[in-house]
């Protein structure tokens, strides 16, 4: 399990190869990058900056991550999210979940990308023609992370 | 008892501050939240009723509520929109 | 869009890079890889090799793609498949889905890999310990792909 | 009619043909079907009804009662195993 906050830019593709790298036994790997882009809710973004509750933020993915190991039976998983300016095209997030079979894979990651939204303390402030805004919780990332809660 | 009340993003920029010591004679974070609220301005009008925010204590988003633990690290700051 | 059957190794992270590469108007990149293990149906698996229709396996992972599209926005998708023998840890197939949002990526990547695995015309054997065999379909990829029949 | 017919994957292997070009009276992939069966032998095993497979026409799969065209390319397989 790597969990990390940074300001430097990921290559999405190096951990997911390091997370397989020598062994056999992973039969899927799941993985979502977010990325920065030029509009958002009608208006263009020129750059945007995440803000972050240092401490609370490593302690919030950790515990994203292992309600998901304990929810289904995981090899391997990365979580890395960034912070600072980042402009548009720039990757924001990255979660990569590596299981025996893609069900859980796919479940996993998709669960902790949902979770993170919803629980992991990091705030985006937007830099528009208008001038800069934080960007508004989204109701409908609500609705994702409440799929998962069970009966 | 003493508690050390962080703020972060919208609230952070709207108080001015990012992070004070605050010697607190209530008991649970809605507490906390009243007494930040009476003093009025900016204060008042992020923290009314209705307004969308959370409290974390010790780093665990909780209820307004929990009762606060004398030396704790209370953050007050708006529902989180990262990744 | 990008489909192709191959033997060559691929590298998920340049294909996926490729995608955002000069674009500024991604939101979510899902990724699903899936690779060759060592441990198959309780049984030790030295290698694979992997069969296919040569013209209908494009035609059919073409078909599959287009429908993904038809149900969701999706700004670019890469599907790579390999042929030919493979040692256990290789990677098998890629499936790679850019969208503004991440519920239509993760949606349309799982279900091109359901679809796929029960419409694509690839067939796997398995050299074990006890000789060689046809891997046999899973009633659970059935269901899987049931899922995403419209009522 | 003539048809070409390919098979694949476990067919391919106990049949011990890959593609054959046959000629052809019937009308459906069913009618095909019975008349491979009559070959007796791995034939008549693999092809039983209640055996898994698959039937392609022109690479696309289709139900048993398909109307085969004359020249049309017909290919029996197992289901799918790849990804």
């Amino acid at each position: 399990m790597k969990i990390r906050v940074q300001n430097e830019r990921f290559d999405a593709g190096a951990e997911m190869a390091a997370m397989s790298q020598g062994r056999t036994d992973i039969g899927a790997l799941a993985s979502f990058v977010g990325l920065a882009r030029d509009l958002n809710e009608g208006s263009g973004v020129q750059a945007i900056t995440l803000e972050h509750y240092p401490g609370m933020t490593e302690k919030a993915l950790a515990a994203v991550v292992e309600e998901a190991a304990a929810r289904w039976a995981l090899l391997d998983v990365t979580v890395i999210h960034r912070i600072g300016r980042l402009l548009p095209g720039d990757p924001i997030v990255l979660v990569a979940v590596a299981s025996l079979h893609r069900g859980e894979a796919f479940a996993a990651c998709e669960f902790i990308m949902d979770y993170l939204k919803t629980r992991a303390p990091f705030w985006k402030k937007e830099e528009t023609p208008a001038g800069t805004r934080w960007v508004e919780a989204r109701a409908s990332d609500d609705a994702a992370a409440a799929r998962w809660i069970k009966p | 008892m003493t508690l050390r009340v962080l703020y972060f993003a919208r609230l952070r920029e709207r108080f001015g501050v990012a992070e004070e010591s605050l010697a607190f004679g209530g008991t649970t974070a809605a507490d906390l939240i009243a007494e930040l609220r009476a003093r009025g301005g900016v204060w008042a009008e992020e923290l009314a009723a209705g307004r969308a925010f959370r409290v974390a204590v010790n780093q665990d988003i909780v209820a307004f509520d929990a009762a606060l633990p004398d030396g704790a690290e209370v953050a007050i700051f708006p529902p989180v929109t990262g990744g």
